[in-house]
């Protein structure tokens, strides 16, 4: 249906190198009081793919990543991830762990600037303790400018140098969720979760935002998980696709498969692709 | 000589972080420094010290202490004069109970048990927040001027609960003129503003301002919040705890429980609005606001020679009305004013 | 469409200036008409300054410290920079804001009510209103119990729309209406757009990301970019241009190019240059 | 036992009267999220009005009364016009903040028009025990609480009504959450603002005549806003019957407390028992018992 | 020749009713005596400052008006929180402060605080006085034994400082003594008139503040206590505590160091100030009343210290600080000089030395019939002063040792 998808003739991705399994969902159920967010939903990711998530508005995609990174406790399943299996993860494990994500809302810290927020993400791997920090001196110095290097590399990665010293608060959206980014690869993750990051921009940002995650993924390894409504993306960069639908999973596989399924098409692409 | 950046090339990272990033800024700053160490100290009279200087700096320190945790971590606070108030009470127990204990030495442990005070009365915050935290911290208020009367130790058994702040020697030598007490202050406070200032610029501050601005995305990123906003909780009311000692030793000297009541809470509370919510330089303006602003009107409507019961309506109107006026220019207080002015002075001539 | 724009537009912008908080100076003379029952859609990338010229118009601005210093609007033939939103509303002139702003302790159907606020309606008026909406909204309806800060993305998004339809406005500025909803949604709400535009003779102005879409619905459309108008032109006009083609719809000389294709270096948009 | 419900009875009246104030909070926090600071010195201002156009103008309290409303309706206007509309869609603190301003503004302009002396108001309600209860069960409730109580009812219920069943309810409580949003849907704030503010004002007028003939119309009743708070965090900031449930609540716990707790530990703990209670209560419910969930999502 | 004298003021705020009245009275009379032509042909003068009762503000104020026009001759703050906070400052500068009937009891002792004069009487010499009519009124101080008094005290440093004077004479008397605090403000009392109503005690000694008072009365009458049987301080004893009550006051009684009435020296301040236009009371009618009594005795008595000072060191000469607190130390103001000065029995003859810096200890038990107060006695009633000395010993040792000061008297200026 979509103009743009009906030009293409682009071939679908080849199938790449991906690895073991690395987090593993089995039956997740979570509803909140009457709602049904998710019901009974089980896939993987491997380590290094592209995995995406789609479905019509409401699905309950959000609220899939956000069971993965342990905002939301599922009532029911089992998350296993890196071989571990339990109930649940809670925010702060996720993260030691190395999941990262970025938020559907932007949920960047608005009265910080870009840098600040960016440095937020390697709070995990400070060490040196406040008091240190308060003085500023030896160790903490040396510390803060270490990190401050790697902060500047997803920067320069990011090309937002210019912005550096800005309130993210006064920033347009795309560059807010190019910052936000920066913030999650800044904690240099294993997994990353992206919820709609290319909400909001037009092809040109969306063709920035597809080569900053297919960089990371290539140069960095990094799995990423990736909720998005443009079927252009999705169908170009993806490994795999999971489709939700009112909470269900209605089909899991390559972007090609996905396409063809007709419980896709009938739910949520309205036209075959 | 312009005020710009232009031609200051910052070549390392450290050179970037800095303070003061332009060169103006910095030499404002020596130079303010120089003033207020060396030139007032030569020229000031001791009404300036002792009524203007000396209670401006200790509530500089106050505010500071609650810009760092309603500032910068974002828990509103109505309590700050009870921590003063244990600050105070605990320095003077303190001397009293160890002979030869250093004055110094004192004040930290007074803001030390400040800071135990303040993470107790902290903990609510995991779960309450915003006005209902800032009722909930009413609490404190009451209940540790009411722990101050009712607790005779704590007086010294004295009849009336007024406690008697001793002398304050450092090395055998006796701060007791004005001056003194104002060099003592200075210091203790510019070295506490530096340290606040570090902190808030480095992790656990980022840490304080992300739970400020979005405690869940704060969790999300691995940020916890219970240490977090424990560790602002201690740290303010440890600001608040010495300058809370200060306020009794290098200020009024005789104090009662009632002299920390709510409406010095409140007090410092203006202060860090007007000045600027996360500022450090916002506290000062502030405190300088809230100081200054009353001593100016009086002096102003008994210039105009008003009569006495006009006047001092009148004050208390021109007060208030220069909060709203202030709020609605500039909702970000003065620091941000402050900051408005040097942009566009930056960019000067050019409007924009 | 031409013919219409002999006739006094119904909205116009004259060259207006818009500072933010006294120093950023974000519009730098922006000018733009709508006829009336006109689709107009405005574009341009990130931080372009869509969403401050739709607030300038709706006198939304202010609650953001930003200040129309130049300029002046036009609607149906009168002034309007100095009225209330309110009153504006009650001409007809309703804006959807982007970011959603649902009324997040409401629930959805208490939100879609309060559009009706300036709207004298009886019982059974509100509840045709409301019916028309859930027509088009059929998620909405079954989510009507539901607080609107507990909803998805996309049903924010449904029900920030619908709330404006609430008031039965004769022209409304659409802030990225597509954001974040599902394709299938998105094209029906430009289906929509087109219904109530040449059924109830509504005009639009909408900013709008998506190109494709945008220039396939409008008759006319701007280009927006760093605060300035570079473009204007009938839509299918646009959508020949080959900058327009290449930065906005993603298809350069060749097709479309697949995202995953993107090249780092590549010809950048230079409208100023 | 008798003494027991002496003391409940008693601390549920007073917990009426907390209440009485307490819903003025409620009243501007509903309606523009702004917790007013002035509340208290607004409570300070129509009592202080009210009595001296009694005293020196010689009017009755019927005149002086619907006097004192137009006033106090003026002066929400202006507050509407000078303060809150160029603060639209600021900060709640910044918000606050303002109304602090206002809370100086007020007391300084209610003492420069009628004087800092304490006056005397009378209802013509006797505050004396009464008769019946005191003689068959040897209970002690004043008749003036009673009365007051009465009065507080019929205004809960009033303004209950009017938030439920007039569209300015749903309106209020969308102007509480976005500002921005409220304004783009039409939402008239300026109006909605104004009418909350003369309603507060007309609730502070009964909240301050009613204290004002017990403690006497004087300077401190600005303070009984203190006595407001914990109702106000116990019962929800936003809930009108939430006010009323949680001035029962803390009225009855503080005086009991007071009476059976308060010796063993030195007394004078009504300071801040009310506030301790509240939050214990908060702990359980960060919203207090009626207010609303606190949305809090990504 | 001008004699200067700053007033620590406030008209703003929770107080400030009892502030324009006090300060109205001081300025009435030192207009009075300006009219007159001075203290031997010195004219006063005085500069006021906001205080708003409150202790930062009120230290800034004595700072900034200490050194004008000359230097002070004296200050009276009026409020115990400015006069600690400026305890230590008044020695320092060498500017005597007086405090009528608040700030430190022992204070009194002028080794240890030779520029503080809680001039008339203290806390301790009230409550030592309070006990002492309650004795006679039951007829007898051994009639105390067995009886329940209830000490109602606002819950500060203030509502505690009586609390050792009551506590030996419970012993020594043999009565029982009830504490009840309040929590201040004191906005609502009826958890303790419940108590009260529950203990049944013979007495009430309400020690209370502000709005307290008021409260308090109507509080009793609600609960059907008889207001007959509270005996109110002095801070409770004003129009201010009473009109706001309306009828549930009348007939309840409190001490006062003034006899309420009307004194030659108040319709001088009718004639010939507020006829010239230079009355400070907005309200003609509250000359007289007990707060601006108060001010008018607090003006006296700083008058005649000067003009003390200047008997010594000068007449026709402007006094420096040490000298007016000599002035002040070797204060007489007898009845004789009470009456010339058309003041006779407004408040106890008055004499001090450099161990009583009280002068008197006398106090007066006033009721309020409904309109105004009238003295219930003739004569001045003064308590177990020996106690007290006792007491003011003990506790101004202890501040001289924390201190580190030496008693001794300090004598005349140089
Ligand atoms: N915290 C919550 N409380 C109540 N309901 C919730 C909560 N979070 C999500 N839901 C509901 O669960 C369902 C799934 O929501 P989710 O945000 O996961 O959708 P989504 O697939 O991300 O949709 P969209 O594409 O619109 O963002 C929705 O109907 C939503 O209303
Ligand atoms: N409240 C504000 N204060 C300061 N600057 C602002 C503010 N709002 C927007 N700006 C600035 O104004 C410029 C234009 O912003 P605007 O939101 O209008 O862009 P946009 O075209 O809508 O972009 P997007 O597509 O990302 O929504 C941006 O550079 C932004 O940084
Ligand atoms: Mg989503
Ligand atoms: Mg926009």
């Amino acid at each position: 249906m979509s103009a743009v998808l009906q030009e293409t003739g682009v071939p679908p991705a080849t199938a790449r190198r991906t690895g073991e399994v690395i987090l593993d969902l089995k039956k997740i159920s979570l509803s909140f009081g009457g709602v049904k967010a998710l019901t009974d939903i089980s896939f993987d990711v491997r380590e290094h793919e592209i995995r995406a998530i789609i479905g019509p508005n409401g699905a309950g995609k959000s609220s899939m990543l956000n069971v993965i990174n342990g905002v939301y406790h599922p009532q029911q399943g089992e998350i296993v991830y890196r071989g571990v299996p339990r109930r649940g993860m809670n925010t702060y494990d996720a993260a030691r762990s190395g999941i990262a994500r970025t938020f559907q809302n932007i949920a960047l810290f608005k009265g910080m600037t870009v840098l600040d927020n960016i440095m937020t993400g390697r709070n995990l791997k400070m060490k040196s303790n406040f008091l240190l920090q308060a003085l500023y001196w030896g160790p903490a110095q040396r510390e803060e400018m270490a990190h401050r290097r790697e902060v500047e590399k997803v920067i320069d990665f990011l090309e937002i140098q210019h912005i550096r010293k800005t309130p993210v608060g006064r920033l347009p959206y795309g560059l807010q969720k190019r910052v936000e980014l920066g913030r999650a690869l800044a904690a240099q993750p294993e997994i990353l979760l992206l919820d709609e990051p290319m909400a909001g921009m037009n092809v040109e940002e969306k063709q920035d935002m597809c080569r900053f995650i297919l960089d990371v993924n290539d140069q960095f390894g990094t799995t990423i998980v990736l909720i998005e409504h443009d079927m252009g993306v999705v169908m170009d960069i993806s490994d795999r696709v999971v489709v939700l639908d009112y909470g269900r999973k209605i089909a899991d596989g390559t972007p090609d498969e996905v396409r063809s399924s007709q419980d896709v098409i009938n739910a949520y692409l309205g036209v075959a692709h | 000589m312009y005020y710009r950046e232009a031609g200051q090339f910052k070549t390392s990272y450290a050179a970037d972080s800095r303070i003061f990033t332009i060169r103006q800024d910095r030499t404002g700053m020596l130079l303010l420094c120089l003033v207020a160490f060396v030139l007032v100290p030569l020229w000031a009279s001791p009404y300036t010290f002792s009524a203007i200087l000396i209670p401006f700096l200790i509530f500089s320190l106050a505010a500071l202490g609650l810009n760092i945790l309603t500032g910068y971590a974002g828990q509103l606070s109505l309590g700050s004069a009870a921590f003063m108030a244990v600050g105070a009470f605990a320095s003077y127990n303190f001397v009293l109970r160890i002979p030869g204990i250093p004055v110094l030495l004192a004040f930290v442990l007074g803001g030390l048990c400040a800071a135990l005070v303040g993470i107790a009365f902290g903990l609510p915050s995991l779960r309450i927040r915003g006005f209902y935290l800032a009722a909930a911290t009413l609490a404190t208020q009451f209940f540790v001027v009411w722990c101050m009367t009712k607790i005779p130790w704590l007086t010294n058994y004295s009849s009336s609960g007024v406690i008697t702040a001793q002398q304050i020697v450092i090395f055998g030598y006796q701060f007791i003129t004005p001056a003194s007490k104002y060099l003592l202050t200075l210091a203790i406070v510019s070295a506490m503003a530096l340290l606040a200032k570090n902190m808030v610029r480095s992790n656990v501050g980022r840490s304080w301002m992300a739970v400020r601005d979005m405690d869940v995305a704060a969790e999300v990123i691995g940020i916890r919040l219970m240490r977090t906003k424990l560790l602002a909780f201690a740290v303010s009311s440890f600001y608040c705890g010495v300058a809370g000692a200060l306020y009794a030793y290098a200020y009024l000297g005789t104090v009662e429980p009632e002299a920390y009541n709510l409406d010095l809470s409140f007090r410092i509370l203006f202060m860090i609005i007007i000045g600027g919510v996360g500022s450090i330089l916002g506290s000062f303006l502030g405190a300088a606001f809230i100081v200054l602003l009353p001593i100016l009107l009086n002096v102003i409507a008994h210039a105009l020679s008003l009569p006495t019961s006009v006047a001092s309506n009148l004050e208390l109107m021109v007060f208030g009305a220069l909060i709203i006026f202030f709020l609605i220019v500039e909702p970000h207080g003065l620091a941000r004013l402050w900051q408005i002015a040097k942009e566009k002075l930056r960019l000067w001539p050019f409007p924009h | 469409m031409t013919n219409q724009t002999k006739e006094s537009p119904y909205l116009s912008v004259n060259n207006i200036e818009v500072i933010y908080d006294h120093v950023i100076l974000v519009l730098k003379g922006v000018s733009l008409q709508v006829p009336r029952g006109g689709i107009v859609a405005l574009m341009g990338g990130n931080g372009a300054g869509k969403s401050t010229t739709l607030k300038a118009i709706s006198t939304l601005l202010r609650g953001e410290r930003g200040d129309v210093t130049k300029g002046s609007v036009m609607f149906d033939g009168q002034r309007i920079d100095h009225l209330t939103p309110n009153a504006l509303v009650q001409r007809g002139l309703s804006q959807v804001m982007e970011g959603r702003h649902c009324f997040a302790h409401l629930t959805i159907e208490e939100n879609l009510l309060t559009g009706a606020y300036t709207r004298r309606l009886s019982r059974r008026g509100l509840q045709d209103a409301l019916d028309k909406v859930y027509h088009y909204f059929p998620r909405l309806r079954e989510r009507r119990g539901s607080q609107a800060g507990y909803t998805s993305g996309g049903e924010q998004q449904m029900c920030a729309i619908g709330r404006s339809l609430m008031a039965q406005p004769s022209m409304i500025l659409l802030d990225e209406p597509s954001m974040g909803l599902a394709p299938q949604i998105v094209e029906e709400i430009f289906e929509i757009v087109r219904d109530l535009n040449s059924k109830e003779n509504v005009s639009f102005l909408l900013a709008e990301q998506n190109t494709t879409v945008a220039l396939r619905y409008a008759d006319f459309g701007y280009i927006l970019e760093n605060g300035r108008v570079v473009m204007e032109g009938e839509a299918a006009a646009l959508a020949s241009n080959e900058d327009v083609k290449e930065f906005y719809l993603g298809v350069s000389g060749a097709g479309r190019k697949s995202f995953r294709d993107m090249k780092f270096y590549r010809r950048r948009k230079r409208w100023l240059a | 036992m008798n003494f027991f419900f002496e003391v409940l009875i008693g601390g549920l009246l007073s917990g009426v009267m907390y209440a009485l104030v307490a819903l003025g909070f409620v009243l501007i926090y509903k309606a523009s999220g702004v917790f007013n600071f002035a509340q208290g010195a607004m409570v300070f201002f129509a009592a202080l009005t009210c009595v001296s156009i009694v005293n020196r103008f010689g009017l009755s309290l019927w005149f002086a009364v619907p006097i004192t409303m137009a006033v106090m309706v003026l002066l929400g206007l202006a507050i509407e016009r000078v303060v809150l509309r160029p603060l639209v869609n600021q900060p709640e603190i910044t918000l606050f903040m303002a109304t602090i301003g206002l809370a100086f503004f007020i007391e300084g302009l209610a003492q420069m028009l009628w004087g800092a002396q304490v006056q005397r108001l009378d209802l013509g309600i006797e505050d004396v025990p009464m008769e019946s209860l005191l003689n068959t069960f040897n209970i002690v409730v004043s008749r003036f609480d009673v009365m007051a109580a009465c009065i507080c009812g019929v205004l809960v219920a009033g303004l209950a009504f009017f938030f439920s069943k007039t569209k300015i309810g749903r309106a209020l409580r969308a102007v509480a959450d976005d500002h921005q949003a409220a304004l783009a849907v039409g939402i008239p704030l300026q109006h909605i603002w104004a009418i909350v503010w003369s309603v507060a004002g007309f609730v502070a007028l009964v909240a301050g005549m009613l204290w004002g003939a017990r403690n006497g119309v004087q300077f401190s009743l600005t303070f009984i806003a203190l006595k407001a708070l914990p109702v106000l965090i116990l019962g929800g900031f936003t809930s009108v019957p939430g006010a009323i449930v949680g001035g029962l609540i803390i009225g009855a716990s503080e005086k009991l407390a007071e009476v059976y707790i308060g010796p063993m530990v030195g007394g004078g703990i009504e300071g801040w028992f009310p506030y301790v209670l509240a939050l214990l209560f908060l702990l359980v419910r960060p919203e207090g018992l009626f207010g609303e969930r606190i949305i809090r999502r990504i | 020749q001008e004699q200067y004298v700053p007033l620590l003021s406030y008209r703003v705020g929770p107080y400030a009713a009892g502030g324009t009245g006090f300060y109205g009275g001081v300025i009435d009379y030192f207009n009075l005596v300006n009219m007159n032509g001075g203290i031997n042909g010195v004219k006063l003068t005085w500069e006021e400052c906001e205080t708003e009762y409150n202790a930062s503000r009120g230290v800034e104020c004595y700072e900034r008006l200490k050194t004008r026009n000359g230097g002070a001759s004296l200050v009276e703050p009026l409020s115990t929180g400015i006069a600690y906070g400026i305890l230590d400052r008044v020695g320092a500068d060498k500017i005597p402060m007086t405090t009528l009937g608040y700030g430190r009891s022992d204070a009194a002792n002028g080794k240890v605080f030779p520029y503080v004069f809680p001039l008339i009487t203290s806390y301790w010499n009230q409550a030592a006085a309070m006990v002492k009519y309650l004795g006679e009124k039951s007829g007898g101080m051994d009639k105390l034994k067995g009886k329940k008094i209830v000490h109602l005290y606002h819950d500060s440093a203030y509502g505690k400082e009586p609390l050792p004077v009551l506590e030996e004479q419970a012993k020594q008397y043999g009565f029982e003594l009830v504490k009840i605090p309040i929590a201040p403000p004191g906005n609502d009392q009826q958890s303790q008139w419940l108590q009260i109503r529950q203990a049944n005690p013979d007495h009430v000694i309400l020690w209370g503040f502000g709005v307290m008072n008021a409260v308090a009365i109507k509080t009793a009458q609600r609960n059907g206590f008889p207001r007959e049987k509270i005996l109110g301080v002095w801070w409770a004893g004003s129009e201010e505590d009473t009109t706001p009550a309306g009828d549930a006051a009348k007939g309840y009684t409190t001490m006062t160091f003034n006899t309420p009435g009307n004194y030659p020296v108040l319709d001088e301040i009718r004639n010939k100030v507020y006829a010239g236009g230079k009355g400070n009371l907005e309200d003609k009618t509250r000359i007289g009343s007990v707060y601006h009594m108060r001010g008018v005795t607090a003006a006296i008595l700083s008058v005649e210290a000067i003009r003390n000072a200047q008997a010594k060191y000068g007449k026709g000469k402007t006094m420096t600080g040490e000298q007016v607190r000599w002035g002040l130390e070797n204060l007489n103001v007898d009845a004789a000089r009470q009456k010339a000065l058309g003041a006779f029995d407004m408040f106890p003859p008055v004499k001090t030395s450099c161990e009583d810096h009280e002068g008197s200890g006398a106090v007066k038990v006033q009721q309020w019939d409904g309109k105004k107060w009238v003295a219930v006695s003739k004569d001045w009633v003064v308590g177990d002063k020996a106690l007290t000395r006792k007491l003011l010993e003990e506790s101004s040792a202890k501040y001289a040792a924390e201190k580190n000061i030496k008693p001794a008297c300090l004598g005349a200026a140089s």
